[in-house]
């Protein structure tokens, strides 16, 4: 019923017209709505007049499966993880993570708390993070202006880093998440 | 033993609203049954934002925890601030100064503006009016500039502290909030255009997501959901805390029991607002902003125990603060408006209700999942 | 009226406690075997017909756990909070689920962050804020979050102290100016 | 015969770019009425390339597969079935195979497929959101049926050539002033076939998102895309030629359907969306009841 | 000698059986039952010898005088040709039945040797007097046996024939008094000498007592409650003795009776039909069913009496009376063991038979005497005519719901009875032997429909649908039983239906494949229900279509009130909306390929007939073309939308049917050259695709079990040649362009513009919108969606089912493509015909043209397939790889799909149209039916008041009617 093949290594592979593709993808981002913590509130005006993500291309689609970014809008509770994980792993490549807030970075002010992880980096390959605690419309525009930098030089590659390390991250992740009942595979 | 019908796999289909769901305010989920595209069952799941806040600030000091406690309300952290400076306040019976009293009834009312204003354009973006959400928002953003040039924060504000405040107003910030106030009312005719007098939007909401007056003794339901419904309760004026007696407003309260009603209920909540913030402002006495406190790091706040209430823009806010006369707190529990709506009332209303309607039920309680799981 | 509240409470309850008192606002202290009853009282004789929150502390060092119980008086506009102390180990205290549907939420709270069982309730034991958890529940007073989370996400990274004015300074000018300083109230 | 191939050509590839540039416009004017910039014109097409040029993508099975495919193809017959230029013989493409009941059914083909699509994804949502679709789609067909038999009827000609040929004579000879019920009902079944709110209960985000694609990825969604960008602009195409007289020109053509769609795309923002039974009722009572005026004014 | 030896031999065992000593052992009963046996099988075989074996020419006779002197001294015996073939019956009906008696109540065959002496002399007597002699022997044997026999409300029956035949008595020997008096004579002669009041006299007495015998209408109480009352073994053979010697003696003595006018007869018998099978249809016991059906044919023949004369009546008589006599026995040897549960698909046949006899079915004998009577009765008594057909309408209602309750209960032990299909093999024979005797009047030309391009059409339809029924019908489940021989049957004689030359000959053609498909409907699991429902309705069309024949007076169709009843007829087996019930009812009951059958191919024989109405009649324009067109649109759109909200596989197609027929009734309602052409096109078209989706749904059934759509979904993976099969049949009759469907849309749209009635176009064109709905919940509902791990087992159907469908759906390709290969054919047969208005359609090459529309199938299907190709081919070399993940790897909200079973969206699937819809009243058929049912049913009630099972009313009924009839007759005088 479900996925049962691992993921094909992407490898290097030269894609014709690469330079052009890689505009176009960095300059429509689709971002999965998904807000999994407080940073979810400044996305919102990120959407309209006075910040206005449109301008950039950017847009909110409601499904994973149409997406490119993610974006963990702050600290992540390890039952929020493991939907992260599904959510994640059903986005198509290429595929990019954008964390918020220094909660993600470190666990920053929720660095003792029993709920939420502190590094999010173990768990899921972050491309771009954005400091502050919360940061603000213009720090994730800009964090968004760093990502299609990253994705125009071709070096926004956590995706191809988390097939490859795959087995890494499960073995991470399944050390937190208590009730592991995901399939191994959900692409 | 047979099968639920509410249930049964082969007569339902078992749906989730949420996490990842467009349609759900913030973290949570809503786990369904569905008879064709009519709800039999429902389940609130909460718990994706779960931090451990109440274990967090046992483990810090009393002012420590100001920082923690806005996060507990995302879109109007005022409150928590307020509630729980006023629960140490009560505790360590230290006064405030007038001044004070009055630049923080401001920063509540500025905050519940800012979040009703979402709310109200975001019970038209969950029908599908993506127009009036932008503009919510958009308004929302004026006030939050205020917010960033008082306290330095757009959202965590940390401004509330015991005793007082931590600033006092900057130069030409009263003409300011005059000029943003001005600026929403004059929009705000064309809002009411775009929502409340949109035939469509009528379709949509009136008749939908009834809340029974019964079920606010029943539930323990306050806010617009219960004023939508016939009750007068708002903290403010059964327990004025700061300055609100001094102030003239009536208490907001309709009979329609819809979403419809609460809607006009959280606009008409928009108009007090802005009619309190006019008050205010010209009422500020002049007079120091906070009172001395002793060294924080070493403040022992004395033993006692007090639940502290304040009116959220969804309603009774509590805080019920246990010392044990230690350096940090002993038991911090909060009640939020959220708790009953989201988990207990939100599961009863959507039996029966259509999938279209599942998110504009939940928006039309205003939902604020952190608050339920802190 | 709250007086009247008291009177009536003392006369049921000669054990009574009285913890504080104001205008609108009671909170007693009853006996563990007296607390439903004194609750159930306010609910039917007193025009406490609503139920506010119930709460518990840990008072590990007394081998108890208070619950509180706060109701409201929707038509008088008054608070009442009922505590009573349990024996902290293998506490049981009878459900109010049946009474009021939202004490069933406050109890599956309790349960999961305390422990406290509340037989009674149908919903007991479903998952509420925690999911899969499998460590003593985390409330109580003997867990330690900070160890716990050092054992379950890992060390904290060390972190860098910045100061951020040494970046801000130039920028901003007027901001860099001791606190308060333009911050007076205009005449 | 060559030369009527590269027509089919052009069209088509005039009617992708023109189609998805009126998406993107209208994501700029919405943007406008929301106070915004909004994107760039041509953001459609970048989209569009990007999810063509994801690298990975998943099917749930042969009808997902085929469904977009499904979707192009619809679009396309009904792009070629209709006359581009009047006057210009050589764009009238297919148009000589079939006439409006050709027409009318040939429209479904697509829709079916992405139906099928959508049901083979196994996504309750997807499936619900197709419910939800041919239950108005059978209302608005209602209405759009009675008017263009209406307006057929009443110009004593099935054939397309044959309803623009009577439209030449001059602005007020145009069907929509010539049968100003009929065109009124039929302007506002277009909303729907549009899926342009207060219709749009299809993908209704908030409720199903986001409704029948929502399992589609990459490359299967840049097909989706184009072919409903194809699809608009025949349907605009069709409504040109049906209500607006054709069009004389090509430039006149672009005028014509770009007011077409900024009509669409204007009512659109304003207006929430209706649950699937009012959507129902609505479009049972309104346009069907203005479109039966004109009928039976023809019967007469 | 050999008269000795016959009273000898049977009187022997009687005097065994007396002799047994009173604790019987297994061996002695052997003895006396087998001595008995041979004993009364010696006097059959006698009385072949002696009878006037030439039924040709009933009036053949011989006298045989008995005793001493002359009657009413002596017994007077005249042996007729058929009271020779009745006394057959009855010896056949005593030798199979007394081992049962035999074996349970050895004491009694004595009493039913009585019974039979009683009986035979009834038949045969020919004198007044020895009649009553006779009567009083099978009085006392009757009451003898009930009493005799085990069942527990015995006393009962037996004191009622007791109280019965003592007034009986006392009348019938006041008329023998006066007779005698008057006339001196006591021959049955005598009765037509006497005049004046006593002949008024005699004929009223003897009348009430003949229709006290009889157990005809007002006076049946006690014969009701005797059958209730009386062990099925002793109403068996009573019913074949007995009653059935009382028939023939009243059938003598009726006519003889000097009362004038006899209409009168006919009268009574009309109205007591109609009353009493009026009552029947509340009747729960078997044995009352039955008995009202006695009572029914007591009534026959009174009307019979009343109407016919000479040999034509007497062969009526003896044709109706003898078979149901024994139908009604067998019927009653098979009702024993009702009690037993378990059931066979044989006992269902076995049962069916006998009840087809009585109802009148062809080729059965009882049809061949109903339709020569009926038709006498069409030509020279029309009300009369109305109320049998009602009467006998009503009465095959409840002789099919009997069927349908009863015929599950009867266990395989039914072969164990040879008693039962002893009658049911003599049934069997008779039908065969009659039919060969009524044989010339069938007619093969065809002449019914002039047009050989269009037989041959439906010659070609119906040969085709039931050659790609039967590969498949070994593809059985569970309980269905085998249902190909009746498949074949009723295909056969459909195939021969338009051949048909004539009203009888189509009717008998039209009957057989109808009650030859309930018989194969009977065979599904659980079918009963919809079997019955398929015979009430078929037999309400047949009797609808066989007065419009008997009136058409010798032609096929007659212009007005015929036509008018035989479109009925053609509506109603079409299963317009309104007598939609049975087919919703029968499809889905159907087992196996069967419903493909029936919906793609049985039906068509209505159109057919419609065609033939249309044709004979007004020469192609029906008068009630556009009243017919109307109802065609609105059953289009009303099955439509119950096709949409239909919760199960094979009910969704049958709505579809009912909502897919109503479009070739729009057709043949334009009664213009385009519109005849849509509706034959469509008729084509629907054969193919409906016989595909049936199949498909045969197919699903076979390897999953279930046609619920909630237990289904998911199935492309599993059965993708199913899925495409049915795709492309479904597409098509959605009328999406390339696919054949279209082009019968395009037609009728066409067409119906032509004529200028656009209502009923915006009428089909939304039914044909709204097809769109079920037509996606029929394809999600089985084929796509989450697969129910139930289902996980099923695989690819079978190629018996597979083939066919197969086949099916190239043919729809291909018309689809080329609908010219049809049209070619189709629109130069119909120009020929001179009664169908409008312009052809104009053919060029691909092109098809009407005056306002074009249409280029070809052209529009070579560029979809293009555009398709090319996409295709795209897709397919730019390197798109996509992976395939399960059906429940799915984003779901970020959370885990549970399991596919709950996930798979199924019930109420159109939930928001069924509440848009809820401001519509609902009127459910199935309530108005209901209505009416309860009408009839509390009108039955009403009637049944009469029979209040007290004995005393029975009597005062019979006083009653006495004096009633003393006053009628007397103040007609």
């Amino acid at each position: 019923m479900y996925c049962n093949h691992p993921p094909e290594k992407p490898g290097d592979k030269k894609e014709v017209l690469q330079k052009i593709t890689n505009m176009a993808r960095a300059n429509s981002l689709w971002v999965t709505g998904y807000g999994t913590g407080c940073g979810a509130i400044e996305l919102r005006p990120l959407g309209t007049s006075r910040f206005d993500m449109e301008r950039f291309g950017i847009a909110m689609r409601p499904t994973p499966r149409q997406a490119d970014v993610l974006i963990i809008s702050g600290y992540l509770s390890t039952k929020t993880l493991k939907r992260v994980i599904r959510v994640y792993e059903q986005i198509q490549d290429p595929k990019y993570i954008m964390a918020l807030g220094s909660c993600t970075i470190n666990g920053g002010m929720y660095f003792d708390s029993y709920n939420t992880l502190n590094v999010l980096d173990k768990y899921l390959p972050v491309d771009v993070y954005v400091m502050g605690c919360m940061p603000r419309p213009e720090s994730i525009i800009d964090g968004f202006s760093l990502l299609m930098k990253k994705i125009k030089e071709g070096r926004a590659t956590g995706w191809k880093h988390y097939k490859e390390n795959l087995d890494y991250y499960r073995e991470n992740q399944k050390q937190i998440i208590k009730n592991w009942d995901l399939p191994d595979y959900n692409w | 033993m047979g099968v639920n019908p509410a249930t049964d796999p082969k007569k339902t289909t078992h749906l989730f609203f949420g996490p990842q769901h467009p349609g759900v305010t913030g973290n949570m989920s809503i786990e369904m049954w569905f008879d064709g595209d009519q709800v039999t069952k429902a389940i609130t799941h909460v718990g994706y934002l779960h931090r451990g806040f109440e274990k967090l600030m046992e483990k810090r000091l009393w002012i420590q925890n100001f920082p923690l406690v806005c996060r507990i309300c995302v879109p109007e952290p005022d409150i928590n601030e307020e509630c729980y400076a006023l629960a140490i306040e009560e505790l360590a019976g230290i006064e405030v100064p007038e001044r004070a009293k009055w630049i923080r009834t401001l920063v509540l009312e500025m905050g519940r503006l800012a979040m009703n204003l979402m709310a109200f354009g975001g019970q038209a973006g969950t029908v599908g009016l993506g127009t009036g959400a932008m503009w919510g928002i958009t308004f929302r953003d004026f006030v939050l500039d205020l917010f960033e040039e008082l306290t330095g924060a757009r959202v965590y504000h940390i401004y509330i502290q015991p005793g007082g405040v931590r600033r006092d107003l900057p130069r030409g910030f009263r003409k300011r909030v005059h000029l943003v106030l001005n600026k929403i009312e004059k929009r705000l005719p064309e809002f009411d255009r775009l929502i409340l007098n949109n035939a469509v939007f009528k379709l949509r909401t009136k008749g939908i997501g009834v809340v029974k007056p019964e079920w606010i003794e029943e539930y323990g339901l306050v806010g617009p959901v219960a004023r939508g419904s016939g009750s007068v309760r708002d903290v403010r004026k059964d327990a004025p805390y700061e300055i609100y007696d001094k102030l003239d407003f009536d208490v907001v309260t309709e009979t329609g029991s819809d979403i419809y009603t609460r809607a006009i209920v959280r606009r008409r909540d928009i108009d007090l607002s802005i009619s309190l913030i006019r008050q205010i402002l010209g009422g500020i006495p002049a007079g120091p902003v906070a009172t001395k406190l002793p060294n924080l790091t070493e403040w022992r706040v004395p033993a006692g125990e007090y639940y502290s209430r304040v009116e959220s823009s969804r309603g009774e806010y509590g805080y019920y603060v246990v010392s044990d006369g230690s350096l940090k707190p002993r038991r911090v529990h909060v009640r939020g408006p959220s708790y009953v709506h989201a988990v207990p009332l939100l599961e009863r209303m959507l039996i029966g209700a259509n999938i279209a309607d599942v998110s504009n039920i939940m928006v039309s309680l205003t939902t604020c999942p952190p608050e339920i799981e802190r | 009226m709250i007086d009247k509240v008291k009177k009536e409470l003392e006369i049921r309850f000669p054990l009574l406690k009285l913890v504080r008192e104001q205008h609108n606002y009671l909170h007693v202290k009853v006996g563990a075997t007296s607390a439903m009853d004194a609750v159930l009282t306010a609910k039917t004789s007193l025009g406490f017909t609503t139920l506010q929150l119930i709460s518990a502390v840990d008072w590990m060092e007394n081998n108890a756990f208070q619950v509180t119980w706060i109701l409201e008086n929707y038509s008088e506009q008054e608070v009442l909070l009922i505590s009573a102390y349990f024996p902290r180990k293998n506490c049981v205290v009878p459900s109010l689920s049946q009474i009021w549907p939202a004490a069933s939420a406050f109890e599956r709270e309790i349960y999961e962050m305390f422990g406290i069982s509340f037989p009674g309730n149908p919903r007991e034991g479903e998952d509420f804020l925690l999911e899969g958890w499998k460590d003593i529940p985390p409330m109580r007073r003997d867990f330690e979050t900070e160890e716990y989370a050092m054992r379950t996400f890992g060390e904290r990274q060390p972190r860098e102290h910045i100061d951020p004015r040494q970046y801000i300074g130039d920028v901003v000018g007027e901001w860099n100016t001791p606190m308060g300083r333009n911050r007076e109230e205009e005449k | 015969m060559l030369s009527n191939i590269m027509s089919i050509l052009l069209t088509v590839f005039t009617a992708l770019v023109w189609g998805l540039l009126l998406g993107g416009i209208s994501r700029t004017v919405t943007a406008k009425i929301h106070g915004r910039m909004g994107p760039r014109v041509t953001q459609n097409f970048i989209d569009v390339w990007k999810l063509f040029r994801k690298t990975s993508s998943i099917h749930h099975g042969g009808m997902f597969w085929l469904a977009p495919m499904f979707r192009i193809t619809g679009a396309i017959a009904v792009l070629l079935m209709v006359p581009v230029v009047v006057g210009q013989n050589i764009t009238y493409n297919m148009s000589f195979a079939g006439d409006v009941f050709l027409l009318l059914y040939i429209m479904f083909f697509g829709c079916l497929g992405m139906a099928l699509g959508a049901g083979n994804s196994g996504h309750p949502y997807a499936v619900i959101a197709v419910s939800r679709g041919l239950a108005q789609m059978s209302s608005y067909e209602l209405s759009f049926s009675v008017a263009v038999v209406a307006i057929a009827v009443g110009l004593h000609t099935f054939r397309i050539e044959g309803i623009v040929a009577a439209q030449q004579a001059g602005i007020s000879s145009w069907n929509i002033f010539r049968f100003p019920f009929a065109s009124a009902g039929a302007l506002i079944a277009f909303l729907p076939m549009q899926m342009a709110y207060p219709f749009g209960i299809v993908l209704a985000p908030q409720e199903i998102p986001i409704g029948p694609p929502t399992e589609y990825s990459s490359r299967f969604l840049s097909l989706m895309f184009s072919g409903r960008a194809l699809f608009s602009v025949a349907k605009l195409l069709f409504f040109v030629n049906l209500l607006f007289g054709g069009a004389s020109s090509w430039l006149s053509l672009l005028l014509k359907t770009f007011l077409l769609y900024m009509y669409t795309v204007v009512v659109s923002s304003v207006f929430p969306r209706f649950r699937t039974e009012q959507s129902i009722k609505f479009l049972w009572l309104v346009p069907t009841t203005l479109a039966l005026v004109d009928l039976v004014r023809v019967m007469l | 000698m050999v008269k000795a030896l016959a009273v000898f031999l049977p009187l022997l065992g009687a005097f065994i059986n007396a002799w047994l000593p009173g604790k019987h052992s297994k061996a002695s009963r052997f003895v006396s039952y087998t001595v008995l046996t041979a004993g009364l099988a010696f006097v059959v075989l006698l009385s072949i010898q002696l009878g006037a074996w030439n039924l040709a020419d009933l009036s053949n006779s011989v006298i045989f005088h008995s005793g001493v002197g002359s009657p009413p001294l002596s017994i007077n015996l005249e042996i007729t040709a058929g009271g020779t073939l009745a006394a057959l019956a009855m010896y056949a009906a005593v030798i199979f039945s007394i081992h049962r008696f035999a074996l349970h109540t050895p004491k009694s065959q004595p009493l039913i040797l009585a019974m039979l002496t009683a009986s035979l002399g009834l038949l045969f007597a020919t004198d007044i007097f020895n009649s009553f002699v006779f009567l009083e022997i099978g009085s006392i044997a009757t009451i003898g046996l009930t009493a005799a026999s085990r069942c527990g409300s015995r006393w009962e029956a037996a004191i009622k024939v007791a109280l019965v035949s003592g007034l009986v008595t006392i009348l019938y020997l006041l008329a023998v008094a006066v007779l005698y008096r008057s006339t001196g004579m006591l021959t049955m002669a005598a009765l037509g000498s006497l005049s004046g009041g006593a002949a008024v006299l005699v004929s009223i007495l003897l009348l009430t007592v003949i229709v006290t015998e009889l157990k005809a209408f007002p006076l049946a109480g006690w014969g009701l409650d005797f059958y209730q009352g009386a062990s099925s073994n002793v109403a068996g053979l009573y019913s074949a003795t007995w009653s059935l010697a009382v028939l023939m003696w009243a059938a003598k003595v009726l006519p003889l009776l000097p009362i004038g006018n006899p209409i009168i007869y006919a009268w009574i018998g009309a109205g007591g039909l109609v009353l009493s099978q009026l009552a029947g249809l509340r009747a729960g016991s078997a044995g009352r069913i039955l008995g009202y059906s006695t009572s029914a044919y007591a009534s026959l023949l009174l009307v019979a009496a009343g109407t016919t004369t000479g040999a034509f009546y007497t062969r009526t008589v003896l044709v109706l009376m003898v078979f149901s006599s024994l139908s009604k026995f067998s019927l009653f040897m098979l009702g024993n063991p009702w009690k037993n549960r378990g059931w066979s698909g044989y006992g269902t046949v076995l049962m069916l038979i006998p009840v087809l006899l009585l109802a009148g079915i062809p080729p059965l004998p009882v049809f061949w005497a109903k339709f020569a009577f009926l038709k006498h009765l069409a030509l020279h008594f029309p009300v009369v005519f109305y109320a049998v057909l009602a009467g006998l309408f009503l009465e095959a209602v409840y002789l099919f719901r009997f069927w349908a309750d009863r015929s599950e209960k009867i266990s395989v032990k039914a072969f164990s009875k040879p008693s039962a299909v002893a009658g049911v093999f003599i049934i069997l024979v008779a039908a065969i032997w009659i039919t060969q005797l009524w044989w010339g009047q069938l007619d093969f030309s065809g002449s019914i429909i002039a047009s050989s391009t269009l037989r041959n059409i439906f010659h070609a339809l119906f040969a085709a649908g039931t050659l790609l029924c039967l590969p498949g019908v070994f593809k059985r489940i569970g309980s269905e039983r085998n249902y190909w021989f009746w498949l074949l049957i009723s295909g056969a004689s459909l195939t021969l239906l338009p051949a048909a030359g004539n009203g009888i000959t189509f009717y008998i053609l039209w009957e057989i494949s109808a009650f030859a498909a309930v018989v194969g409907v009977s065979k599904g699991t659980g079918a009963r229900n919809g079997a019955f429902w398929y015979a009430v309705f078929a037999s309400f069309s047949g009797y609808l279509l066989l007065a419009g024949i008997l009136l058409s007076r010798g032609s096929f169709v007659m212009a007005g009130l015929p036509a008018l009843l035989m479109t009925l007829a053609a509506l109603v087996k079409l299963g317009q909306f309104g007598t939609h019930l049975w087919n919703v009812r029968t499809y889905p009951a159907a087992p196996g390929t069967m419903p493909a059958y029936l919906s793609g191919t049985a039906s068509k024989a209505a159109v057919l007939l419609l065609v033939a109405v249309a044709l004979n009649a007004t020469g192609g324009a029906l008068p009630w073309g556009r009243a017919m067109a109307w109802a065609g649109a609105l059953t289009a759109l009303a099955g439509a939308v119950l096709a949409a909200l239909a919760p199960d596989y094979k009910k969704l197609l049958a709505y579809a049917s009912v909502s897919q027929i109503g479009y070739i009734l729009v057709g043949l309602g334009l009664a213009s050259i385009l519109g005849w052409t849509a509706a034959l096109y469509h008729t084509v078209h629907h054969m193919i695709f409906k016989m595909a989706l049936f199949l498909g749904a045969a197919s699903v059934l076979y390897r999953t079990g279930t046609t619920r759509f909630n237990n289904l979904g998911g199935l492309v993976k599993k059965m993708p040649w199913t899925f495409a099969f049915t795709l492309i049949a479904v597409i098509s009759f959605a009328g999406i362009p390339p696919l054949a469907g279209f082009g019968g849309k395009w037609l009728l749209y066409n067409g119906l513009v032509e004529a200028g009635w656009l209502p009923i176009l915006i009428v089909a064109m939304f039914a044909s919108v709204v097809a769109f709905l079920y037509s996606y919940r029929l394809l999600h509902g089985v084929f796509l969606g989450q697969l129910s791990p139930k289902n996980a087992h099923a695989k690819e159907a079978p190629l018996a089912l597979l083939l066919p469908q197969g086949i099916l759906a190239a043919s729809i390709m291909v018309l689809g493509f080329k609908p010219t290969l049809l049209l070619n054919i189709l629109v130069p047969a119909l120009k020929a015909i001179p009664g169908l208005s409008g312009l052809a359609p104009v053919i060029q090459g691909d092109m098809v043209l009407t005056t306002m529309g074009t249409w280029n199938a070809w052209m529009v299907g070579i560029m979809v397939m293009v555009v398709f190709g090319i996409a295709f081919v795209f897709y397919w070399i730019s390197g798109h790889k996509p992976k395939y993940v399960g059906q429940l790897d799915i984003g779901f909200a970020g959370e885990m799909p549970p399991s596919a079973d709950e996930v798979h969206y199924s019930n109420n699937f159109f939930r928001p149209y069924t509440r848009a819809l809820a401001f519509l009243p609902r009127i459910h058929a199935e309530k108005i039916f209901c209505g009416v049912s309860k009408t009839f049913s509390m009108l039955g009630d009403g009637v049944r008041m009469l029979f209040t099972g007290d004995g005393r009313t029975y009597l005062a009924h019979s006083l009653l009617f006495l004096v009633l009839l003393f006053v009628f007759l007397n103040g007609g005088m």
